[in-house]
């Protein structure tokens, strides 16, 4: 985060002419992949990210094992060519903090004892990158465990909240990223029980209140769309009753 | 795995039931490809891409370029970097990690194909000679392995370098340009399975089968790279077969879809 | 491990009762610290460093400093490089190897605490633009985890900071002096467990609770990063509870240890 | 593979003498290895190729194991001193492509059923390399297989094909494949089945056809020598029945 | 090692005021971590060191049980920070050899046969470093063994001799080591019984009887030092008897 | 592996009676070597080879040069680069991957020899002094591990210096010279077992022998190299002893294979 001589907003409208507390529009679809179990595409902006879901399967190696419950594996990944310059392919540090507090937004509501032994595999990839991958993982990785039939007691959603300019603003994008001043980062049910809240930046204890409350915002307008389209392709199908609890 | 194995061989059953009679379960003839769908420049952040659907089998290719150093021994030429990734979201059977055998291979032949046919004017890609030339990275994506990712990713690289745009300007080095690209090599594969050759073998028809031929072909209809995998035999004129198959379908495939 | 599962869910019932009543293993209030101390440049062969004890967990962080590039959008300013080695000495849990997950984390953490706080005045740290600047590696080496060693970490790195000598002699880069240090940012994590927040967790109280939030703030009372981990969740309004009380304690903690 | 001045044909001789149809000189020896199951140095012009094998012997790690048959191992390996310039040691991409095809050239005619929950491991290195190193490595591994007394159902010969100055030739040596203009490696059974199959360059449908029938060709008669090797040690020890039949 | 123009020796005393063979002052203290089973640091000169035991405990992975005995780990590692110029974190080539040989220092006294199929994990950090750092490190772990109540024949004591200036001397410091003709490690046990010994330099053989009687010295010297503190620390907890059976 | 326990017990008890009696298996006494035999400038590829037979272990070293960076604090001289390859080819015990800790331990050893020795003139291995020297890659290729590998890599690594061409032509720096060997170290390695001192150990008496000591000396009958491996212990008397025997044996090898 650095300083520039970017003008954020003109008018009281944001460069790509959002309002302050405007998500950027967000595409999605469910079920979009053959071999996984579950699976969820979503473009939030200038982000397209995919996540796959796998299980409950057999852990290997064995010694993971859970003996009262499945284990949950996330695994956060962007493609070489989803950056301005091309990252190498592999995780680094980044994409492993990123896998640990994206599988934990998420574990708080799966119902792992259900599946002693087992294994709840989470594949995220991002295939074009603007700032707020992890939350679109996120987002997609929740409609794609309810799309594997995973229960859980709650869907996830997620959505940052920055400041730029010293205004805060919702869902940044890459530039409000690059040029601002703080972002942070939620994940939370429904209930508004928070699964992942990170920050950095800068932000006294009363910007940090508002971006909170803005963020939450966030996850309850992307929580409609999740629900929408899960609901939407459910009743195409007649979806048999512990799916439509999957996403409530 | 006992159960797995069971449902393998009750597969294996079907499918070579189905083979006696001329047939195979989707339908197709035994050298029929399934739907192929090629959309460009999915990827904004990559100088070039293409997202290819063969069947259910989805693959992602982007093109990245930044200027480089040279090989030593072609001082004026640009380098090509073929990389593929298997990722676990693709497949049950892809696993995290370095790059399997499997998807070294993959990545050593499409990167064959792309070489050896000439496809890339290397030389048009040189900048200061010896010194700074153009490295181009090929990065093969699978998303949905649904059978034969070989052809569906060697179809995504040509098509994502046709759609590639060299970005000059991004370096200083003038105006950005389209990539020179002098001819588009076509992988075709055949399995061989119960003395029948069937093209395009979705995930089922190569499990079940032992042997496996990629057949790159060029625009001139030549021969510019092979590849057999699997334990598995193959009879000389079987090679042959699937040779001259391979150039029909490649031709059809290039005209139709890469040469619009 | 049926034994050890015993034995942690007899230690959980006993510390959830004594949570019920109000109390903590140690006699310690819900929001007292264990006791601190820091020793300063304790290793002579780094350029700064500090032992930190956090009740019995001891934390050594190490700063070097090497000329070196500086990142192409930043030409005019120092690299801060942090780096967490969990050694398999400091706990039964930790294995040899590259770092892990929880590693990576805290180093990350460590890192973002100095980084955004802007504790170190960068733009001081360039030697030539563009070309060289100080690079800094902020080495975090546990030697006992008893306990909150995000704290001890966070707190190591800074005190160490404090202390550190630009080494410009040893490169002939003119004469030895402090590194500036404009911020100090302290580190305070919070557990929940049964609805009640415990700042400052030692190890079994860490193993029972599945939330953390730990909140990094300023000299001026600002947060400058925050961080949840583990797999449970947290209310809005804990987490505001935590935030007040981490300014609290790391302005005691800033004035006790770090302005003296 | 690239244009060059070299003229690769004087009255109608290759830079080292031989016609265009004609092998390099092949220098064969089995049994070299005292630690070894079984094991045979190959010389083939240039290269320098030895190949020992272990086993049927207990497959680690565990899960690798086949309940029905034996695993098939195959590890080609360069010397750091084998190339002109020094060769970081460790498998790199292009070994381990070789390493896979040269497993799937030998493991068809492996009587692998024989050994369930085993593994059969053939080493290859790579003492000096002067173009062919797999063909010669497969060729090696072939004849220690059967010397290792593993069960076959037929000995595998290996030889390439290649192209230079238009004009087909076979088994290419350096020179050859470093300006050549196609190069097409077969491995193949006494009978004809063709076990492994690679090509790059360029050629035409005729020119391919050709260049497979030279390849075999050349199979055919690195087979004799092979044969020959096999047999002259074994009626030294006046071979067992199952030692002869593994050659043949 | 390498000439330079350094004087070491000035009226008979060394860089620090050493006479040639005389230890560098050592502070050693037991017990000085919480979580491990036993635990020592240790000063040597300008050597930063602590050691840690942790085991008898399972061995993971499995395979590296042995059935009749508990099997011995030892892991030197040097902190990033411990040396002039910034070392890479984890092991390098030194380190294995060293890890490797420091074991073996230790081996021989330890009674292994008494805790099969488990596995005695010796860690030593390198906190600050000045030549000697593996005879400080296993000094260290020899007294963290005996913390541990890890049953052992003997104490093992370590030291080096070195001949700098064609002169030869006990327990050479980082200049006459770097700028020394050789060095010689010895560990043994106090009956001198010898569990390591290396060498690197120049010694004739009169010289190389000389440096090993000097080294052996120290390790006396070093063991009294070591004894003394278990006594110590022991004695104050009225030591059961097998601990002070453990220092011998 | 029972199987394997039982009859390493019974080999065991076979060789131990055998000491007893005063004899080896193979009919050597104590301090007798193997047959030994040289074959140098097998690899046309390396600047110097030998293969090394010691018995029936058989050990190639390639040595290849190249020009590189010195190392900052010598400027002036050489560098040589030392690496082992236990190949799985070689012994059942080995393993493929990257270096064990055996292998990583001998590589260090036949490094120190070579080293300590000076037996290479790194002083005239400098080409433009703290620019540019010559680097020496010595790689030990196990070929089969029969036993001793130690001394024979070592072996394998003087007699391969010794057949060395400097390629200075290839690099445009004049023409090739003969690598300049100021000394010629040789391994001599003992193990201890049941009181008795035995040299160049085959596999099996390796294998049940708890120490080993490896002494190197010079042309001018100096030690520059020692290292004891395995998990026994040595007395005073037995290093003396096997240092003095040490001290023949190389100087018998040296005279009959290397000065020749």
């Amino acid at each position: 985060m650095d300083e520039t001589d970017i003008t954020f907003f003109k008018d009281g409208f944001r460069l790509d002419g959002r309002r302050a507390e405007e998500l950027r529009p967000v595409k999605m679809e469910v079920g979009v992949l053959a071999r996984a179990d579950g699976s969820c595409y979503i473009e939030m902006g200038g982000n397209k990210v995919i996540a796959a879901v796998y299980g409950p399967r057999e852990v290997h190696p064995r010694h993971l094992q859970e003996v009262t419950r499945a284990i949950v594996r996330y695994r956060y990944n962007m493609a070489s060519f989803s950056v301005e310059e091309r990252k190498r392919p592999g995780p680094d540090r980044r994409s492993y903090e990123l896998s640990k507090v994206s599988r934990e937004a998420l574990e708080p509501v799966i119902l792992t004892s259900y599946f002693p032994r087992s294994v709840i595999d989470v594949f995220v990839e991002v295939l074009q990158a603007d700032a707020g991958t992890r939350t679109a993982g996120i987002n997609a990785a929740a409609v794609a465990l309810a799309d594997a039939g995973i229960p859980m007691k709650s869907m996830i959603s997620a959505c940052a909240a920055g400041k730029v300019d010293d205004t805060l603003v919702l869902d940044p994008m890459k530039e409000e990223d690059n040029f601002g001043q703080a972002d942070l980062p939620i994940a939370m049910t429904p209930n508004g029980e928070i699964t992942l809240i990170q920050m950095d930046g800068g932000l006294t204890p009363d910007e940090l209140h508002q971006a909170v409350e803005m963020a939450m915002k966030g996850c309850r307008d992307i929580y409609e769309i999740q629900r929408k389209c899960l609901v939407e392709k459910y009743s195409q199908l007649e979806a048999p009753a512990e799916e439509v609890h999957a996403c409530e | 795995m006992p159960v797995s194995d069971v449902l393998s061989e009750i597969k294996k059953d079907y499918l070579y039931n189905l083979v006696l009679k001329g047939e195979r379960a989707d339908g197709r003839s035994f050298e029929q490809y399934r739907e192929i769908s090629i959309e460009k420049n999915v990827v904004r952040k990559a100088e070039g891409s293409a997202l290819v659907k063969l069947g259910q089998t989805q693959v992602l290719v982007g093109v990245k370029m930044q200027p480089g150093e040279p090989f030593p021994d072609t001082p004026n030429r640009g380098v090509i970097i073929t990389n593929a990734e298997l990722v676990p979201l693709a497949s049950p059977t892809f696993e995290p990690g370095p790059p399997s055998e499997v998807g070294i291979e993959l990545a050593r032949v499409v990167d064959r194909g792309v070489r050896e046919s000439k496809a890339v004017d290397l030389e048009a890609l040189c900048i200061v000679p010896g010194k700074q030339v153009w490295i181009i990275f090929i990065d093969v994506h699978i998303l949905d392995d649904c059978g034969n990712i070989l052809d569906a990713s060697s179809l995504g690289a040509i098509a994502a370098l046709l759609t590639t745009r060299v970005p000059a300007s991004k370096f200083d080095l003038g105006e950005d340009y389209s990539l020179p690209i002098k001819d588009i090599p076509i992988a075709t594969t055949a399995i061989e399975f119960g003395d029948v050759l069937m093209f395009d073998p979705d995930v089922d028809e190569q499990s079940i089968a032992n042997t496996r031929l990629t057949v790159i072909t060029t625009a001139s209809g030549n021969i510019c790279g092979m590849q057999k995998s699997g334990k598995g035999t193959l009879k000389q004129e079987q090679i042959y077969r699937i040779v001259d198959i391979a150039c029909e379908k490649a031709k059809e495939i290039r005209e139709k879809f890469l040469e619009a």
